[in-house]
C-alpha cells in the first residue's frame, strides 16, 4: 500500500517540522473519547429513564397512555438518527418561541453536547421501551394477579413485582442498546461535538494520516465493548434469580 | 424560516433521490437475505456440540459486535484492494460488510429463536426419526423464525436506515443522495424534514405489513 | 529504440496500472461547487473536473490508449486519502488545499485556485474583521484548515470569540441563517458558493481580510515524478497559452451557479509564474 | 350477611359470553368447592370476586363492599381477600420469606419486624420454617404452594379464594396441599375453592357448585351433589372424572 | 428375544447420576408402566430407549439393535418406535394432517397419497377424522394428545414409548386418551409406559416398574405390585397418591 505510516502523529510531543508532528494529536483522541463517554453516559441516563417509562406505559389498561407510548415508538424508531439529529440542532429551536429559542441555540451552555445527549437518549428510549414491554409481556399474567390480589397499587405492581423481574430478563439485548448509545454517539459529530470520530477525521484532515487515528479509535471502541459486555455479565451473574435455570430463555 | 420553503427543489431532484431508494432498498434485502442465511448458519455453528465451532462462532459475533458499522466499512473498503490487489469497487465492499456485520446479529437473534423452540419439539422431532438436518430444516426453524418475526423487523428498520453510512464509499443511497442535494443547493431543511417523513412512511409500512404477515401465521 | 511516450509510461506505475486495467478510476466530491460536484444528470462536473479530464487526455495519449475508459468514484475529505493509498483512485479532482503536512502523504499538481479564509455574515451584523467578533459566536467546519487559522489569529491577538463546529458547509451556513452563529469562516470561494445559493442571497455578506492562504491543487499518488510531470506540462501549457484563465471564467464569472468571482490578481500572478517554459 | 354475595353477574369478552347470569352467596366460615368442565368459566367467576376480572352486569359484594363500584378502593379490598392460583405465582426474584413479607410492609405498612414475626408464624403453620431463606425455584410444586397459601395468610383474610390449587402439582404432592388447607377449613376460615378434588370436596366443603357454559348449574349442599339430587351434566362430569 | 433389553444402564449428568444400574427387559406385546415419585429418573430411563437421552455406561438394544453403539444409525431406529410425550409436542406451524404426514414423507419417503391415506385410518382410529386441518392449538389437551399417539402409530412402530401422557391433561380428558391407550394394549402393541394413572395400570399394564432415586425398585408383575410382595418405599408412593 501507499501509504506512509506514521505512528509518531499520535504521540509526538515537539513540534516537528520534518516528522507530520504538530502537536500530540494522541491528546485529540483522549479529550475525544472523554466525550464520546460523556455523551453516551448521559444520553443512556434518558434513554434507560423514559425507555423504562415508555415501556411501561406499553402494557398499561389506559388506551390513551398506550396510545401515546406507542405514537413515541413509532415515531422515534422510524425516522434515522442522523436526520433526528439534524432535527433537533435546527428545526427544533425554531419551533420554539423566541426567547425560548434563542436560550437553546446560544444561552444554555454547551448547547451542542446537550442536543446530542437529548437526541441520542430519547431515540434509544423507544429501544429500551420496546426491551421493557418485551420483558413485561414475557412474564405471566398471574403474576400481575397474584400482585393485584395482595393489595397492591398499579404503581406497586410494576415497582416491585414486573420491573425487577422484567429488568433481570432483558439484560442481554439492554446491553446490546446500551453499545449502541455508545457507538451511535458518534453520530453526535454532526452537530459539532468533539467526540471520539470527530477527532479522527480532523486529525486525519490536519494530517493525511488518518489510517493510524482510526486504527486508534476502532480499538478503543473494541475495548470498551469488552470492557462493557464483562461487567455485564458479572451483573448478570450478580442479580441471577437462584434456582432459576435461565430467566432469558423464554 | 418555514415561509419560504422550497417545494420546488424536492420535486426536482426526485428522479436523483428515487435512484438513491433504489440502493438503499436493493442493499437492505441483500443484506437481510445474506445476513439471515449467514446469520443462521453461524447460530447453527453457535450451538453445535464442537467447541471450537461455537468459540469462533462466538469470537465472531463478540468482535463485530464491538465495532461500530461506520468502521467495519470502512476498513473493508481500504484494507479489501490492498489485500486482493486490485480495486473491488463500492458496492460489493459495503455489500460484503453489511453481510458480515449484519449477520453478527442475526446469528444473536437466530440463536435465540432456536433456544426458544422447547427441548421437547426437538425431542419429538427426533423421536420420529428425522435427521439433525431434517429436524432443523422442517421443525426448529420454522418456528424459530416465527418467533423471531418481530425482533428481525427491527433490525431490518435498523438497517434499512444504515445503508447511508454508505457515504463512506462514496455510494449514493437514499440519504446520502438527498444530503448531496441539500449541499450542492444549500436547501437543508427542505431535504431533510423531506428525508424523515419519507423513512416514516416506508417503515410503518413495512411494520403494517409484518404485522399483517404475523397474523396470518397466528391463525395458520 | 524506445519511443517518447513508452518511455513515460516505463517510469510510472500509476499508469502502468491504469494500462493494465485499460481504466483510469478518478476521484471526484459531490457537492464541491463549483470545483467538483454532481450535476443534474447525475455526472460530476466543476472546474476541477475539467482540469483533469485535461489531464485524462494526456495520459491517453502517453499510454497510447484512445479509448480508455473512465471510472466516476466519489470520494469525500474522509476517504480521499485512504482510497489514493490503496490504490482504488489514480486522480483526485475536488477543492483540496496543498500544504506541506500533507505533502508527506501524497503529490499535487500545480496550485489552480487560490483562496483563503474570510468570514459569511447576515448584512447588517456589523461584522467586517476577525477583530469584530469578539464575544460572539463563529462557526467553523470540523478539521478544516480554516479552523486552525482562525483559532491562530484568535490567540494571536487575544480575541474571544466562541465556537460552533459543523459537519459540513452548509450547515454551517444554516447556523448562520438561523442566528445559531454570527458568522461562518471558511474559504471565501465557498462563502460566496453558498451566498449565491441562498434563498436571499442579498441578506448576506462576505467580509474581511485573508485569514490564511489556501491553495487547491489535484492531487495524484505518491512518488511517481513521471506522472505529475505529465500533469504539470499540461497545466503549465493551459496556463501560459490562457486556456486555464478561460477555464477559470467558465466556472467563476459569473459560473453556471452565478458565482461571479473575477479572477484575483494573485491567482493571475500564480498562473504566470507557474506557466514554466519547455 | 353473606362474605360473598354475587347476584345476577354476567360477563363478557367481546361477543362471548363467559359469565351468565350467575348468583351464590357463601357465609362466614363456609367452604365452597367450585367445579365443572374445562372452559365453564370458574376461574374466571372466583377472579371476578376479588376485582381481578371486571364484570359488565350484576353486582358482587365481598363484607357488604361492592367490587362493581367504581368508587371502591379494589387494592384495599383485595388486600382482605387471599388468593391461591394455580401455578402458585410466587415472585421468583424474592425470598420465600421476602414473598411473605412484600405486601405486609407494603400494603398493611407493617414493620420489617411484624411482618417477618407473622410470616415465621405461618411458615410454621406450613411446615416451612427452614426454607424462608430459599428462592421459589428451590422448592417444589407442593413447597411453593403452601407458601404461596402462607402468602394469603399473612394479610391475616377475610376469606380465601383457591383457583384449582393442586392441578400443576405432581400426585403425590396434592395432599400436602390439601392437607393445608383442610386444617385451615378446620380452622373457620371462608373459602371458595375451584378443585377437581373431589375427594377433598365431599371431606371439607359445605356446598359445592357445579359450572357449565358460564352458567351456574348446581348449587347445593355437599350431601346433595354427590347424593341423587343432580342434574344430567354434572353426573356425566362427575362419572369423567372418578372413573379412572 | 425381549423387544427392549436394558442392562446396567448408568446416566449421569455432570456429577449428579440420574440412573443407577438400571436393568429390565419388555416382551414383544408386552405393557409395562413405570411409575415414581418425582425426579426418580423416570423420563430418563425411557429417553434413553430410543437415544433421545445419551447414557454413559451398560447396553440397551431394541429389536437387537443397540441403542448405545456409536455406528447405530439411530434416526433410522427412532423411526421404529413411537413416542408420546407430556406435553403432546404436536408442531404448532403445522396442521393436523401435515403432523401426520411429516415423517412419513421425509423419514419412510412414501408418498403424499399414502401418508395421507395412513393419516385418516388413523384420525378415524382416535376419533379426529374432522379434525384433519385444524392447527394444533385449535384443539384442546386430549384431542391434542390422541393425535400424537395417531401420529406415532403412523410408522407403523415396533413399540410405544409414553412418558406421562396425561399428566397435562385436564381431568375430564385423561379418560379419552386412556381409552385410545388401552385399545392399543389390546391390540397387542409392546408399550412402556410412564404413568401415575394406576386405575390404567391395574387395568391394562403385564408388569409395574417401581423408580426411586434413579434405580429400579421394584420390577414385577401387576398383581405382585398392587398385591402385597412390594417394599417400603412403593408403599409409601402408593399410598399418596392413592388417597386423595
Ligand atoms: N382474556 C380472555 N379473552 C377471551 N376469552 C377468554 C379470556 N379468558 C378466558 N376466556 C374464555 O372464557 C371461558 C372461561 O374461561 P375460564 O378460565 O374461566 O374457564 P375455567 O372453567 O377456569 O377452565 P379451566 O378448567 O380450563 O381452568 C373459556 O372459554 C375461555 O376460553
Ligand atoms: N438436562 C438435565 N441436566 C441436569 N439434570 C437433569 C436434567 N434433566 C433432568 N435432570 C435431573 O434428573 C433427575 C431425573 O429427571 P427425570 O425427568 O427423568 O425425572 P422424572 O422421574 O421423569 O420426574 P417427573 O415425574 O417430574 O417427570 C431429576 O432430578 C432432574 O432434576
Ligand atoms: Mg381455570
Ligand atoms: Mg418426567
Amino acid at each position: 500500500m501507499n501509504y506512509n505510516w506514521d505512528w509518531s502523529v499520535l504521540f509526538c510531543f515537539v513540534e516537528d517540522p520534518v516528522s507530520s508532528c504538530t502537536q500530540p494529536f494522541f491528546y485529540w483522541i483522549v479529550s475525544g473519547f472523554g466525550w464520546t463517554i460523556s455523551v453516551a453516559a448521559a444520553a443512556w441516563v434518558i434513554a434507560f429513564s423514559l425507555g423504562s417509562v415508555i415501556g411501561v406505559l406499553r402494557t398499561v389498561e389506559n388506551p390513551y397512555l398506550r396510545g401515546f407510548a406507542t405514537v413515541y415508538v413509532t415515531i422515534f424508531r422510524n425516522i434515522p438518527l442522523l436526520v433526528q439529529m439534524f432535527l433537533w440542532f435546527f428545526v427544533f429551536p425554531e419551533l420554539l418561541p423566541d426567547e425560548a429559542g434563542k436560550w437553546v441555540k446560544r444561552g444554555m451552555p454547551l448547547p451542542e453536547f446537550w442536543t446530542a445527549v437529548v437526541c441520542l437518549g430519547t431515540y434509544t428510549a423507544s429501544r429500551v421501551g420496546e426491551q421493557v414491554r418485551a420483558g413485561i409481556e414475557a412474564i405471566t399474567q398471574g403474576q400481575r394477579y397474584a400482585a393485584m390480589a395482595m393489595g397492591l397499587r398499579p404503581v406497586q405492581v410494576y415497582r416491585y413485582i414486573l420491573l425487577p423481574v422484567s429488568y433481570r430478563i432483558i439484560i442481554p439485548p439492554l446491553t446490546s442498546d446500551f453499545l449502541g448509545v455508545f457507538k451511535n454517539s458518534s453520530l453526535a459529530l454532526t452537530i459539532g461535538v468533539l467526540e471520539l470520530t470527530a477527532q479522527t477525521r480532523q486529525i486525519e484532515e490536519y494530517t493525511f494520516q488518518g489510517f493510524e487515528a482510526f486504527t486508534a479509535a476502532t480499538l478503543l471502541y473494541i475495548v470498551v465493548t469488552a470492557i462493557v459486555m464483562a461487567v455485564m455479565r458479572v451483573v448478570e451473574g450478580r442479580v441471577v434469580i437462584p434456582g432459576m435455570i435461565s430467566l432469558g430463555a423464554k | 424560516m418555514f415561509e419560504n420553503f422550497d417545494f420546488e427543489i424536492i420535486v426536482t431532484s426526485i428522479p436523483f433521490l428515487i435512484e438513491g431508494m433504489g440502493l438503499t432498498l436493493l442493499l437492505t434485502v441483500l443484506a437481510i437475505v445474506g445476513g439471515l442465511a449467514l446469520g443462521t448458519v453461524l447460530a447453527l455453528c453457535r450451538l453445535a456440540p464442537y467447541r471450537w465451532l461455537s468459540l469462533f462462532a462466538g469470537s465472531y459475533v463478540n468482535f463485530f459486535r464491538s465495532m461500530p458499522l461506520i468502521l467495519v466499512i470502512f476498513w473493508f473498503y481500504f484494507l479489501v484492494p490492498f489485500i486482493v490487489g486490485r480495486p473491488v469497487g463500492g458496492f460489493y465492499s459495503v455489500l460484503v460488510a453489511f453481510i458480515m456485520f449484519e449477520a453478527a446479529y442475526y446469528c444473536e437473534i437466530m440463536r435465540a429463536g432456536i433456544q426458544s423452540v422447547r427441548q421437547g419439539q426437538v425431542h419429538a422431532g427426533q423421536a420420529l426419526g428425522l435427521t439433525y438436518r431434517q429436524n432443523m430444516r422442517y421443525i426448529v426453524l420454522p418456528q424459530a423464525f416465527r418467533a423471531m418475526i418481530p425482533i428481525l423487523l427491527t433490525q431490518a428498520i435498523i438497517l434499512f436506515q444504515d445503508t447511508s453510512l454508505v457515504y463512506v464509499v462514496g455510494l449514493r443511497d437514499f440519504l446520502v443522495a438527498a444530503d448531496i442535494v441539500a449541499n450542492r443547493d444549500n436547501r437543508l431543511m427542505e431535504m431533510f424534514l423531506t428525508v424523515a417523513l419519507v423513512y416514516f412512511v416506508m417503515c410503518l409500512a413495512g411494520q403494517l405489513g409484518i404485522r399483517k404477515i404475523q397474523k396470518k401465521f397466528a391463525t395458520g | 529504440l524506445a519511443v517518447y511516450p513508452a518511455q513515460a509510461q516505463d517510469g510510472s506505475y500509476v499508469m502502468k496500472r491504469i494500462k493494465e486495467r485499460g481504466v483510469i478510476n478518478m476521484g471526484h466530491r459531490e457537492a464541491s461547487v463549483p470545483f467538483s460536484y454532481i450535476g443534474k444528470d447525475g455526472k460530476p462536473i466543476g472546474y476541477s473536473v475539467d482540469i483533469c479530464l485535461g489531464f485524462i487526455d494526456k495520459i491517453k495519449e502517453a499510454i497510447k490508449m484512445p479509448d480508455l475508459k473512465i471510472k466516476y468514484v466519489p470520494v469525500t475529505s474522509q476517504t480521499r486519502i485512504a482510497l489514493m493509498a490503496n490504490g482504488t483512485i489514480d486522480l483526485e479532482c475536488g477543492s483540496t488545499t496543498n500544504n506541506l503536512t500533507r505533502q508527506k502523504q501524497v503529490d499535487y499538481l500545480a496550485v489552480t485556485f487560490i483562496t483563503g479564509t474570510k468570514l459569511g455574515s447576515k448584512k447588517g451584523s456589523g461584522i467586517k474583521e476577525i477583530e469584530d467578533m469578539d464575544g460572539k459566536v463563529i462557526a467553523l467546519s470540523l478539521g478544516t484548515t480554516n479552523e486552525k487559522a482562525v483559532k491562530r489569529v484568535m490567540k494571536a491577538k487575544g480575541i474571544n470569540i466562541k465556537i460552533v463546529s459543523v459537519k459540513d458547509h452548509p450547515q454551517a451556513w444554516l447556523a448562520v441563517a438561523t442566528d445559531r452563529a454570527d458568522a461562518y469562516a471558511t474559504d471565501d470561494v465557498l462563502l460566496y458558493g453558498l451566498m449565491s445559493k441562498s434563498k436571499d442571497p442579498t441578506k448576506y455578506q462576505v467580509t474581511g481580510r485573508f485569514l490564511s492562504y489556501d491553495p487547491y491543487g489535484i492531487m495524484v499518488p505518491r512518488n511517481d515524478s513521471t506522472y505529475r510531470r505529465l500533469g504539470n506540462v499540461m497545466l503549465a501549457d493551459m496556463m501560459r497559452d490562457g486556456r486555464m484563465l478561460k477555464l477559470y471564467k467558465k466556472w467563476f464569472d459569473p459560473g453556471p451557479t452565478n458565482i461571479q468571482m473575477p479572477a484575483s490578481a494573485t491567482l493571475r500572478k500564480a498562473f504566470e509564474i507557474q506557466a514554466l517554459p519547455h | 350477611m353473606p362474605m360473598i354475595e354475587m347476584s345476577s353477574v354476567n360477563k363478557w369478552y367481546d361477543d362471548f359470553q363467559v359469565l351468565k347470569d350467575c348468583s351464590t352467596q357463601v357465609a362466614k366460615g363456609e367452604v365452597v368447592v367450585v367445579c365443572g368442565p374445562s372452559g365453564s368459566g370458574k376461574s374466571t367467576l372466583i377472579k371476578t370476586v376479588n376485582g381481578l376480572e371486571p364484570f359488565q352486569e350484576g353486582t358482587i359484594t365481598v363484607d357488604e363492599i361492592s367490587v362493581g363500584d367504581p368508587a371502591t378502593d379494589l387494592p384495599r379490598l383485595r388486600a382482605r381477600i387471599g388468593m391461591v392460583f394455580q401455578n402458585f405465582e410466587l415472585f421468583p426474584h424474592l425470598s420465600i420469606m421476602e414473598n411473605i413479607k412484600l405486601a405486609q410492609l407494603k400494603v398493611l405498612n407493617r414493620t420489617d419486624d411484624e411482618s417477618a414475626k407473622r410470616g415465621m408464624e405461618l411458615l410454621d403453620r406450613v411446615g416451612l420454617v427452614d426454607q424462608a431463606d430459599k428462592f421459589p425455584a428451590q422448592l417444589s410444586g407442593g413447597q411453593q404452594q403452601r407458601v404461596a397459601i402462607a402468602r394469603g395468610l399473612a394479610m391475616d383474610p377475610i376469606a380465601m379464594l383457591f383457583d384449582e390449587p393442586t392441578s400443576a402439582l405432581d400426585p403425590e404432592m396434592i395432599n400436602e396441599v390439601l392437607d393445608v388447607m383442610t386444617a385451615l377449613a378446620e380452622d373457620g376460615m371462608t373459602m371458595m375453592v375451584v378443585t377437581h378434588e373431589m375427594g377433598f370436596a365431599r371431606r371439607v366443603a359445605h356446598r359445592v357448585i357445579f359450572m357449565d357454559e358460564g352458567r351456574i348449574e348446581e348449587d347445593c349442599t355437599k350431601d346433595d351433589f354427590f347424593g341423587t339430587a343432580r342434574g344430567e351434566r354434572a353426573q356425566e362430569f362427575l362419572s369423567k372424572i372418578l372413573t379412572h
